[in-house]
């Protein structure tokens, strides 16, 4: 399906950055005007997957992440959020839910799982040592489907 | 993300606006912590009507101070949960740990008060 | 001075990414609090560079834009807009107020002079046949001092 | 950007709304050109109460539209302007050309009406 509009955004890993990362994926999905509550099930499986590279991937350590967005002609977002830090050993595991390799900082080991839920797909790519990519798709409605109640 | 924190008796009310995520969850968890610590907090009441976003962070966050409150058999409720809060809470399983209620007298009257 | 968080963003050179490079930039600097005017003046030299790069750079033929900003200790903006389109062969000239090449388009050769106004430095590096960078900075003022009023 | 257009008499009001720049300029001109194409508008009146934002694209299609009124000596005026459109204009002198007004009955005032 052709490719209608596309962005790639390199972000340091800072958790004052996840904010940032939601507005900018969620200003770019507005251009189709989805509806609120698309625009927040994007929002927060951005938040999920940048907060994942941060605390995870990179140990709070700092690094980059490199957030692509592609929108096809079908109203199909496609969001990919990459980073190169230490990866994921046990893909399966780590997609469970309540699974966490961090309880001691308070991790609910949800991520993933909320991924899923407010995403059509989501597939994760992880080499140990090398870094994560997660790639996540949502079809949107446009205004003429019963849009129009986002403002961004 | 803003806190807003009151007093009386043993429970402790807790607004919290804006967006509740990885970064803000450190704050919320330091300023309940700071009220907890003085030793008079029983309950917790989370006032989330101004709350416009939660991820599984902020979930994390409330989980671990519900946790704390279990220590001395204490509550958590929460009041004014707009939608996608609200999803969170359901899709997660938070409202069987955290219940909700419509308002805030709500919340008083099923501690009791 | 140190940099505190920066960000680089690559997007096709189509117009209705015009108002998309604004809703960015502005979003990124509102993390320091400043007033509404100062994101205003900066959205507005964003719009100027990014238009400029699309019709003028790439003739309205699509293309990459890359914008780079970059936020240091006191408090500055660096705004960095880079194309690879045809370059500018006299920037002495193009820089003149009501200079445009381009009449036909109704363009009102006001854009740099309006970069210029609304940012505390504009410097502009091209090469015919490369493309064209333009570096901005502005320093911004901060909750503290006065801002609070936006709320992007 | 929305547009909003009323005629009475020879005079038009045209109601911009949003943002005005480069990529809906080309909008705003396609919709005043398909009025002045029917023949019966002499002045236009800009109302831009709404118009959040306009950079150096919008005010070549302004500047566009005053030249075509110039052919038949018709006026263009301007009220309502925010101050980021009103600076615009100052800055750029196009307040010399398309005079700002504070109200709708004061333009109509200063043609005459
Ligand atoms: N980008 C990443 N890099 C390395 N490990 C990751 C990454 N994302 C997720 N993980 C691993 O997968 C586990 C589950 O992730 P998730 O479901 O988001 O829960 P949580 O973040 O609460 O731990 C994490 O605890 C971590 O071990
Ligand atoms: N990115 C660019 N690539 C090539 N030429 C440019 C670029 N930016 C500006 N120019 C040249 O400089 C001239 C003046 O630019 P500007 O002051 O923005 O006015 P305008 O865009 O209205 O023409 C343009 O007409 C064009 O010839």
């Amino acid at each position: 399906m052709e490719v209608t509009n596309y962005f790639t955004l390199t972000i340091p890993a800072y958790s004052r950055n996840e904010s940032f990362a939601r507005v900018v994926v969620a200003a770019f999905a507005a251009q189709l005007d989805p509806t609120l509550e698309e625009i927040n099930e994007v929002k927060t499986a951005v938040s999920e997957a940048v907060t994942n590279a941060i605390i995870h991937g990179y140990g709070e350590k700092g690094g980059e992440i490199v957030i692509t967005c592609t929108l096809r002609a079908d109203n199909t977002l496609e969001v990919i959020i990459k980073d190169t830090g230490v990866g994921i050993e046990d893909l399966e595991q780590a997609r469970e839910p309540l699974f966490t390799t961090r309880p001691d900082l308070e991790r609910s080991g949800m991520g993933f799982t909320v991924m899923e839920e407010f995403m059509d797909s989501v597939s994760v790519d992880s080499k140990p040592g090398q870094g994560t990519v997660v790639t996540m798709t949502k079809k949107l409605s446009t205004g003429e489907q019963g849009g129009h109640e986002t403002n961004l | 993300m803003k806190i807003t924190k009151q007093q009386s008796g043993d429970i402790l009310v807790v607004g919290v606006s804006g967006e509740l995520d990885h970064h803000s969850s450190a704050l919320l968890k330091s300023e309940i912590g700071a009220e907890l610590d003085k030793g008079g907090v029983r309950h917790i009441i989370l006032d989330l009507r101004e709350l416009t976003f939660m991820d599984s962070s902020g979930l994390g966050v409330l989980l671990g101070r519900y946790k704390e409150l279990g220590k001395w058999q204490g509550k958590m409720l929460a009041f004014g949960l707009q939608p996608v809060v609200e999803k969170m809470f359901r899709l997660t399983g938070l409202n069987q740990l955290i219940p909700v209620h419509p308002d805030l007298a709500s919340c008083y009257k099923a501690l009791g008060v």
